[in-house]
């Protein structure tokens, strides 16, 4: 395994203070709690925005913390959700007295220690929590049976457009709902070509052959529902294309949000040839892309591969999108 | 499997007091990163590789636990335990094994030492913890799968008299005994339920560290 | 070789294709000659920016088209620099009667064939060019005798500057000066732990063992001045940073604008934790970071690997760096 | 090397005409296919791996413009070739290829045959003009060190009175002597020159093709 790390175990705390020092004066960080904020103070009666999850999908989270977007992400250990102390002390650091959304993405244990996390504000602090578990991957048979599907691109879509909502003063519960709104409208599917590798492990989490690719990959590298062939660029983008539009349905004549998302080790030039063959199959089934967005922003490490997110818009979330951000990651309006 | 360390269980038959716990706590730290790699590889291959460094810096911050503070009772130890555990571990089995041994502590609520059926509802409040805490069932491939055997055998060993060394080492081989069977099964909680079909074939890892946990109270 | 792609012969064009649909509105993608404009038309009087080199280095050239920066992008085939009658046509088109600044990497080809398109447009059209081109690689040895110094990271810098200067409406004269002010004030030094793979070729540039790195790669794949024993990344930082700083030299108290790049398939949690060690180098030389800016923004392909770009920076490049900028790659402002 | 089209110099062995000179690009554009990944693989040792299909790209091109417009005289033909190369190719050999044949043009002007002594000319104002754009010497790793030489035996045979093949026969057996003497040369000019003491022992791709285009002329 080579990566331009020291320690495997320092991975997410060194890269943290390197991300504090590049975004010094937009985000402070809490480095005994790998813990991300604006460096600006909530404003008073807006509803706090916390998200986080395991490290190693960069810029998702700590890239959306600013205006606009995040107030807080808390950071695990690589692939690894965060522990309900870091979830804590952001509700309590971000309330601003209209109450704080967790944006969770649907892992056992994101799940699990946000749970703990609002369990112990409930106990011990007068913070209205509301928690919006994001659930849009379509690679994963959904069912009360299992741990159900995961969170992945809608993730991006609520942090922006929750974000958004809260920065206009809207109550929690309007905030929630929007979030909830974009996970209900959104799906997602991913694919890979090459694996990633965690550093502790210091292997790759799956092998494919020269001819095989991943497909129903998720974002922690672990194996997709099937190895098939690999396949030329239009192929792979029917392959994500069909099962995102047959899921929700989407129908002609609805106006889509895409995100097109390398999975962090591959080019750009690849992901723009990608997202032209994607478009080409939506405008096929009459569906107009409003907002696109091509780049990574979910990463899963070093895996190659990408994955595609459509979102259904309607005008309230066109306005919510458009409205000004100023992230690290995702910048415009200031 | 076996270590050096004497059996801890042994000079005291009839009960399990703050040494012993202490003992097989961290008896289990060290058993934990001597498998290491192996709980990362059986994670890597239906999971996502983490749960050996998961378990290993949980367990690294119990130890700095134990080497600081001293417990006068069973449940202030346990629930530091998991106290720590949540705080250090995070993914699925942070709060797992968190909530197994904050509910552990609640029967043994002021005991300096515990007899081997109060020992049992420790147990399975503990147990208990785990399945309310993440929802999942015995067959669901999951570290209940070692935990659920586990706890029928130690109470069928106490039903039928048993003191809890003997009891904890039923427990451990039904433990054990469960995580083998786990590889056959496919999952319907946690990551490897993303595989389907696909996630037989693997023992789960987190089913590894309990079958481990049980194992190091009595080795 | 597995990418997502169709034909290896289409990449560059079926990528335009997706670039030119992810941000349609803002840029207007001339596909017979591979060259990207801005969507609004020119303010007259003002200077055009006209870069362009060979694909592959995205999001350079295309992804710094747009208000603030450059005014065309002509894209040649992958790690192939454009010809002339790329350059040509967008000249013609962005000129807005104050003259066509040419910004050119250092390469044999891009040199020969901006300065063909220069002698075209000099014979047939009535309109100032001016060329600076930029060399700011320390990896390469410096010489007369020699094909000189690539340029790399620079450009970015270049790009914005010359461009927020453009924007102001100087004359061609001064915004050549400010693209040559940095480029004479800018030093980078490259390295890859993993090779890039050119399309068409099918395979990888060079080849390394599992313990080994490349140190003075370039961004088109081909190998370093020397391999080198793969190491830390304190000790990888350290490799990047004494040689740049060495070269110009920098000097304590020097204010830097600082780019930290990534090669195209090192995932932001490598490159933020490569910033930190870095910074910390630049501050032991007493040196302030002034403006940093971590991401892939001149890569090469799907190479692992990272460069390292210092620019001493004086208030008035600080100005224009933070000047508004609307491009897919780089924006604030607006 | 050789390939199965007949000599079309043979027939005229007094002088080279336009038909002549289209069977010449045809020939080099099949050679330059069959020889692509060679290459591309000796770009991708000293540069970028990209020459194959650069070359593949312009000879392609050339033989489309073959096959659309007929030709009267050598210089039309040779300057339409040259415009093509430039305007197809890029990187560094799109200029150079497509100076050369620019040059090359100029002192067979009007002309629908030439004889071995203009042929010369024309030769040399080619590879004059590689030396202009690209300012390289002889000896610094390039097509130069191909082309070179080819010119002073071409000339050296003209002036002991050889026809256009056997004078095109000795540049071809020049040139692909020059091309193999670049294996030892350290580059100092082209994208081989950042490699510096590392590009010793790879034969310049440039000079490789050059050394084609020569011996496409006879074979
Ligand atoms: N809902 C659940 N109930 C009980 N155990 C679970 C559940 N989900 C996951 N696990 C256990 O957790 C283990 C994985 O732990 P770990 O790898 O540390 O966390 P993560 O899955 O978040 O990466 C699994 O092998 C399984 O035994
Ligand atoms: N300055 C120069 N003069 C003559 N030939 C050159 C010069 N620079 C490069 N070349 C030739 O061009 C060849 C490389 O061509 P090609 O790979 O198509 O372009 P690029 O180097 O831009 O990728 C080299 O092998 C060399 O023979
Ligand atoms: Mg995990
Ligand atoms: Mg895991
Ligand atoms: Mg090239
Ligand atoms: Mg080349």
């Amino acid at each position: 395994m080579k990566k331009l790390i020291n320690r495997p175990q320092d991975v997410v705390a060194e890269s943290l203070r390197g991300f504090a020092l590049a975004h010094s004066g937009k985000v402070r960080v809490d480095h005994d709690l790998a813990t991300v904020y604006r460096a600006e103070r909530p404003l008073l009666g807006t509803v706090g925005l916390v998200s986080g999850g395991g490290s190693g999908h960069e810029p998702l989270h700590a890239g959306f913390v600013g205006h606009g977007m995040l107030s807080a992400a808390c950071c695990g250990q690589v692939f690894t959700s965060p522990v309900p102390d870091q979830v804590v002390a952001a509700t309590q650091q971000v309330d601003a007295g209209a109450g704080v959304l967790h944006l969770v993405k649907n892992y056992t244990g994101d799940v699990m220690n946000f749970e703990m996390a609002a369990e112990i504000v409930a106990d011990t602090a007068d913070i209205e929590v509301a928690t919006v578990v994001l659930d849009d991957d379509v690679a994963v048979q959904d069912s009360t049976w299992t741990a159900g599907r995961r969170g992945t691109g809608a993730t991006v879509f609520a942090e922006k457009l929750a974000g958004a909502a809260a920065e206009e003063g809207r109550p929690l519960a309007e905030v929630a709902a929007i979030a909830r709104h974009v996970n209900e409208n959104a799906r997602s599917m991913g694919m890979a070509i090459a694996p990633s590798t965690v550093p502790t492990a210091g292997k790759p989490n799956f092998t494919l052959g020269e001819d095989e690719m991943e497909l129903g990959v998720g974002i922690h590298g672990e194996p997709g529902r099937a190895t098939v062939p690999y396949a030329p660029a239009a192929d792979i983008a029917r392959q994500l294309a069909e099962p995102v539009l047959a899921d929700l349905p989407f129908a002609g004549g609805d106006r889509a949000l895409v995100l097109l998302n390398g999975m962090g080790a591959t080019p750009l030039i690849e992901l723009y040839l990608m997202y032209g063959e994607v478009a080409a199959i939506l405008a096929g089934h009459g569906i107009e892309v409003v907002r696109p967005l091509v780049g990574n922003y979910i990463t899963s490490l070093d895996m190659a591969g990408c994955s595609l997110t459509v979102l259904r818009a309607d005008d309230e979330l066109l306005r919510l999108w458009d409205a000004p951000v100023e992230t690290p990651a995702l910048r415009w309006g200031r | 499997m076996m270590s050096a360390v004497p059996d801890p269980v042994a000079g005291t038959p009839a009960t399990l007091g703050v040494p012993d716990l202490t003992t097989w706590l961290r008896r289990y730290a060290a058993e934990i990163v001597a498998h290491e790699q192996e709980l990362t590889d059986l994670d890597a291959a239906i999971g996502d590789g983490d749960h050996g460094a998961n378990m290993t810096r949980g367990m690294t911050a119990v130890v700095a636990v134990l080497d600081q503070t001293p417990f006068e009772t069973l449940d202030a130890l346990a629930k530091k335990v998991g106290m720590t555990l949540v705080s250090s571990v995070g993914g699925a089995s942070g709060p797992l094994y968190g909530t197994f041994w904050l509910r552990f502590a609640k029967p043994l609520s002021g005991l300096a030492r515990t007899d081997a059926a109060t020992l049992g509802l420790a147990l399975r409040a503990g147990v208990e913890g785990i399945q309310q805490r993440g929802k999942a069932e015995g067959g669901d491939k999951t570290m209940l799968d070692a935990f659920l055997p586990a706890l029928a055998a130690y109470d069928a060993a106490v039903d039928a008299g048993a003191e809890p060394t003997a009891a904890l080492r039923d427990a451990a081989t039904a433990g054990r005994a469960g995580c083998a069977a786990t590889v056959t099964m496919v999952a319907r909680k946690g990551r490897a339920s993303y595989l389907g079909e696909r996630s037989a074939g693997h023992q789960d890892p987190g089913a590894t560290s309990a079958a481990l946990l049980l194992e190091c109270a009595v080795s």
